[in-house]
């Protein structure tokens, strides 16, 4: 471990991460509601207002297609705006200046213009919340082309993909985890710059290795995953499990290169399956890998239904035995 | 002439505290009648509000607060996820909504549960939301109150639509008081900045539908002070759409009632809309789930607690002969059996069945729900199999 | 044919379904920018104004969020609003309202409300329009529950399924294929309220009966994998063509059923390909029919760029030749 | 007292034609200089402009004319997809654009030419995009004049982010008029009722940003009349957000520049944020797709050309003795050599390579950019090989 490694939750170590990128470029600014005295609603942003000063960390009013639209100029002015939106759920006021402005500015201008704008969004569910708080709309904005989409899993990767998302030339949507925001882990600081964080916003990571199925997932699906891998390996199934951490792009070339090993594969996400992240991976796989697989590529996700009341959500979410049930449906093809 | 207007004079009136003469007030806070000025038109419209009626309004206000203690208490031990109080905001709320009339539509924000309890809803069915066990709660049809809306802003414009349904089925300028219909979209400082409210404001200017506005300035949108919202007092929101804006002390249950009552009556005779800005204070957290030590003193929330709605209404009935010990003991009774009634009622709540969640995705059969439905239903069936083989 | 039976263009069908419905339940009425004298930029209003007053073909003022929340409104106040929205690009100011609001009402009221609006969607390429008119969102739709998402390729779908969607108790997204508002059919206008009208929001249908290949296609798309499956069988190929008609649901029986006769298949929409509709029949097909299938599903879909500049559209939108491509690629698997 | 205006008094000001006292102007229809009540104190802001200064704005229009006519010409030809004039709306742009700084930046709509041409852009660049090989078209930085944008009223909030960054950069109010920097946000009248030009009022008044917002109300929304959009004059839709408004002649050259001059005088400075209404006709159709028949009079049209800014200028510069018949035919011969231009330029646009669609998708390397990159020359180069193998 070097000297820059700190074990802390994953809410802190996005903190740290914002904190250096403030540090790092005068030219970093953080925008949302309620990010300032209070720390946002799930204190990522605790203390930065103080130390930044409340031009760099804005209380911005209640408006997020202007957080959005006004980021958009900040950008275009040279500036590095992180825009928080409160919850999953209310990104949608945002959707247009996100999704005709933010992602096409760039590509409109032939390249002349960049408008590297980060989007923080605490996500998905399992948190016992009210209607809209617990959502996962990823795909939403990843079959828009000139977005990049990722979500962290564990601190290590938070701190690593904030950091190189504040630094990426294109727009970043950074999906966190919020259920995990309390998870702990080991955090090198140092990492940040080199080829390895450089790649954590393009490339899967085999999180845990296995031969007889892979699990494709990504941010919160992560840890339901590993508990489903480890309960599978209690019973003998040896399960590999790929952390995509970018929806996109997609890093279909490690995911395949897995599944022509185990020959079977499920995707785990907390997004609807229906036109899901899954989707597109299931489809890929099942192109690429058509002569590996030994039985159908399987899709673990939650139902074509709005998000339900909090007291049932964990029949909505993929679960460790939604996730057997699939692996076992594998096994006996 | 207003075109030549320099800057400095638009942000002179800041969105800061008004005093009592900046607002229409009828009771002042420490109880006593007053119309000064721009409030005088007011007072005939609360001239009819004899003790009993005052009682009434008193008795509101008293059942509301419990409601919202008892409804914290119920989250602090667990049986809610959250709850967001309505504390400080019953004069306004209760003002405002006794003023309506039963073919009246509300559209609420999630805030209003001194409105719902003037539209006649048993308090508790609020809560099934909080508990996590509906969406929504309450059959909006039987009250004309709608579900409370979370995605900030979005009901104004569902309230100006529902008010353009009103003017084409005629029931607007009747004359006929049972039968004139007015729309309310309540919402909060903070909701003023959503692009929807503002398109609200335009669609309603422009088709002069029946709705009226109510803006709950509570000074705070969250840890937001409505500074961060508006650089001028939000009841001049109106004024660039052609919306006529009156500022009420939202503290003031008769100026509350009398301001929608004016409100309400340009909408129903075809006057249009009207943006009233109720200017009061959310004496809470956000919801349970907020700490606002961290962004506002002691201090600020101590000095409004000496303008709680309640106490003002009490010594106004006091100074007019009109507290009865009987009669608040009755009402304090009647707080204690709606407490019972929420502590047991929500106890009670289970959860739904997990396959509810496929029941109303669409009012018509759609195939992905089908199938799905399907086969979680082989898939708990599964459990239960496997369950018996062990 | 039917004494009901004209031959008219998929604008004029559109305009004649609508025209209907009006006559059909004064409490349908149709809002949206310019569809009043001007009759909406592609005419498709054309006239209803004139006959049924300017409250019921409402000109909106230019806010397309508005459009949508007022509408929700009026549906609550029961009235069935026909929204229309100008051009594809400009849907997303209404995104909000769309996934939060219309989409879940009726699920966040338990059933007890119903908001049965109709959102038109003049959409898709190939008439060399600039940037935003030219789209297919349809996937951004198509994966919240509680939309439909239908899109006509015929002016008999095009007439009997307006009626449809007009008569749905649910929300409806309903895409028109601008470039071929001109292509002219037969239209039974009897046909509304039967059965097979009836299935037109959920069915697809086969449109070219085939036996080495199956292309599924909807909307647009339709008409070039047509002209495809036409020079296929110039060169000994046997194509069949599958016409989704609806995005969401999707019907999986009757693709499922063609491709385990053909063992193989195409899916060819205008939309993006990644996380396009066509990643979910893919993920589906390989799923379903994993041992019927001769070679992987591929898809021929618009790339992973911004709709580009006109003169090169044909290049970014599926063509005679990629689908060929495919279907070759197939074919020699 | 505002808060009590009656809702009669507030629509009575409708948002039909203003007379020109209503307006700021300082060049009646007939080419006289005025200055009366409201007007006089925007004087001074031209009374440096001489003759040659005069015969410049009328230069400016007569080549933006040209240019108009040009590439309407060129899409009958079917030389261009598609073409917005800006016919009669000269003045409004050439005037305000004139008053602009080299460092202050413009966010234009789709029709800002007029404004382009005083940015120093070559016009022949605007039709990049409407030939359909360019979805910009010009070097932004170069001329501190962003694309145009046809999501109506986004760039609205662009703009003010910007004029937010400008804050940061410490470029306001600095005293120093080489430095500090104004942001311009161009839009329509129908622009105004979409919640993000609304939103973009929110954030440039709480922030104080230097941004004008400068609203060409040409009276038509496509087919839909302004009344379609408000019920009061939008000059005043500023108000209830804090920022003054004045509605100006758009058809005054003259007062164009005055009002802008004066509107990003108190940008710059410091004083916030400015809504102006340039009051003014779309003179042609919308775009050459468009057909104004089927809405809107020949005799309004015809009323307006009456009104049309050029001649206003011409006659103002005739009275003035200060018309030069050899100065204008320089000015017609190179509107000529303009035309030449345009037409030489549009024609000789081929299509980009099919492949740069995946050139600026991502500034960074995209996996599925890439991927589909490669599929796509592999794909074309296969194609090459079988033409070749036949
Ligand atoms: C579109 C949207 N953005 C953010 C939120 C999160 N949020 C919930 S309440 C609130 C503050 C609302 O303030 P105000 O309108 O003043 O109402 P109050 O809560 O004070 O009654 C915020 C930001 C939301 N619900 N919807
Ligand atoms: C969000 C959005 N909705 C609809 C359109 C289609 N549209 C293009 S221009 C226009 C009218 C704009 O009117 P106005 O703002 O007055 O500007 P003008 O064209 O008169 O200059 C409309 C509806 C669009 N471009 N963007
Ligand atoms: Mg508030
Ligand atoms: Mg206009």
């Amino acid at each position: 471990m070097s000297g820059e490694t700190q074990r802390m939750t994953m809410g802190k170590a996005i903190n740290t991460g914002l904190r250096h990128a403030l540090e790092g470029d005068p030219k970093v600014l953080l925008m949302g509601e309620d990010i300032g005295a209070l720390g946002g609603v799930f204190r990522v942003t605790d203390g930065l207002q103080k130390d930044f000063g409340d031009d760099r960390v804005v209380d911005s009013p209640l408006a997020e297609s202007g957080i959005l639209g006004t980021a958009i100029g900040l950008a275009l002015r040279g500036y590095r705006p992180v825009c928080e939106i409160q919850f999953d759920g209310f990104i949608f006021p945002a959707y247009d200046q996100i999704t005709t402005q933010l992602a096409k500015i760039h590509n409109r201008s032939k390249g002349r213009l960049q408008v590297p704008v980060v989007i923080r969004v605490p996500s998905g569910g399992g948190i016992g919340a009210v209607e809209h708080h617990s959502e996962s709309p990823e795909a939403l904005f990843a079959h828009t082309p000139g977005l990049r989409v990722v979500a962290p899993s564990t601190p290590q990767d938070a701190y690593t993909m904030i950091r190189e998302a504040v630094a990426s030339p294109d727009p970043v949507l950074y999906f966190e985890p919020k259920a995990r925001y309390w998870d702990k882990g080991d955090v090198d600081t140092s990492v940040f710059g080199t080829d390895a964080s450089r790649a954590s916003l393009d490339a899967a990571q085999v999180v845990r290795p296995g031969s007889d199925v892979t699990l494709v997932t990504y941010g919160a699906a992560v840890h339901v995953s590993l508990k489903a891998a480890e309960a599978a390996a209690a019973e003998g199934t040896s399960v590999e499990v790929v952390d995509l951490r970018a929806v996109s792009p997609l890093d279909t070339a490690t995911v395949a290169a897995s599944v022509r090993r185990t020959g079977r594969c499920v995707v785990v996400h907390e997004a609807a399956t229906f036109l899901g992240p899954g989707a597109e991976v299931a489809a890929r796989v099942s192109e690429e890998c058509f002569y590996s697989l030994e039985a159908p590529v399987l899709r673990v996700g939650a139902f074509h239904a709005p998000y339900p009341v909090s007291k049932i959500e964990h029949d909505y979410l993929p679960s460790v035995d939604r996730i057997l049930e699939a692996v076992d449906r594998l096994l006996s093809h | 002439m207003d075109q030549q207007t320099p800057a400095a004079e638009h942000v002179a009136e800041s969105s800061a505290h008004p005093t009592d003469a900046q607002m229409i007030q009828l009771l002042t806070p420490s109880g006593e009648r007053t119309a000064e000025g721009g409030s005088a038109p007011y007072a005939k419209r609360v001239a009819h509000l004899d003790h009993d009626a005052l009682r009434g309004l008193y008795e509101d206000m008293v059942l509301v607060r419990r409601f919202d203690d008892e409804a914290t208490a119920l989250q602090r031990q667990g049986e809610l996820g959250l709850f967001p109080q309505c504390l400080g905001q019953e004069a306004a709320q209760v003002g405002s909504g006794r003023a309506l009339a039963a073919q009246d539509y509300v559209f609420p924000s999630y805030r209003e549960h001194g409105v719902a309890h003037t539209r006649g809803l048993d308090l508790a069915q609020i809560l099934l939301q909080f508990r996590g066990v509906d969406h929504g709660g309450w059959d909006t049809e039987a009250h004309n109150f709608h579900l409370y809306t979370l995605v900030i802003g979005s009901h104004a414009l569902h309230a100006t639509g529902y008010a353009m349904g009103v003017q084409r089925d005629g029931l607007v300028g009747t004359g006929d008081p049972d039968r004139d219909t007015a729309v309310v979209a309540y919402f909060g400082d903070g909701s003023t900045s959503q692009g929807d409210v503002n398109e609200a404001l335009v669609f309603a200017a422009t088709t002069n539908a029946p709705v009226v506005f109510f803006c709950q300035n509570n000074q705070w949108a969250i840890s937001e002070p409505t500074t961060k919202q508006s650089r001028v007092p939000l009841y001049r929101r109106g004024d660039g759409f052609g919306i006529p804006g009156v500022r009420v002390d939202g503290n003031d249950v008769l100026a509350s009632y009398a301001v929608m009552d004016e409100a309400l009556e340009r909408a129903r005779s075809g006057g249009g809309p009207t943006f009233v800005e109720a200017f009061t204070y959310r004496m809470g957290a956000h919801t349970t789930s907020d700490d606002p030590t961290r962004y506002r003193s002691r201090a600020e929330e101590q000095s409004w607690r000496e303008r709680d709605p309640i106490d003002r209404l009490r010594k106004h009935l006091e100074s007019e002969g009109a507290w009865d010990q009987g009669w608040a003991e009755q009402v304090a009774a009647e707080a204690d059996a709606l407490g019972e009634h929420l502590r047991t009622y929500v106890r009670a709540l289970e959860a739904p069945p997990a396959s509810s969640m496929f029941d109303t995705v669409y009012a018509s059969e759609h195939g992905t729900v089908t199938a799905e439905r399907a086969w979680h239903a082989e898939y708990e069936a599964g459990f239960e199999t496997s369950e018996v083989a062990r």
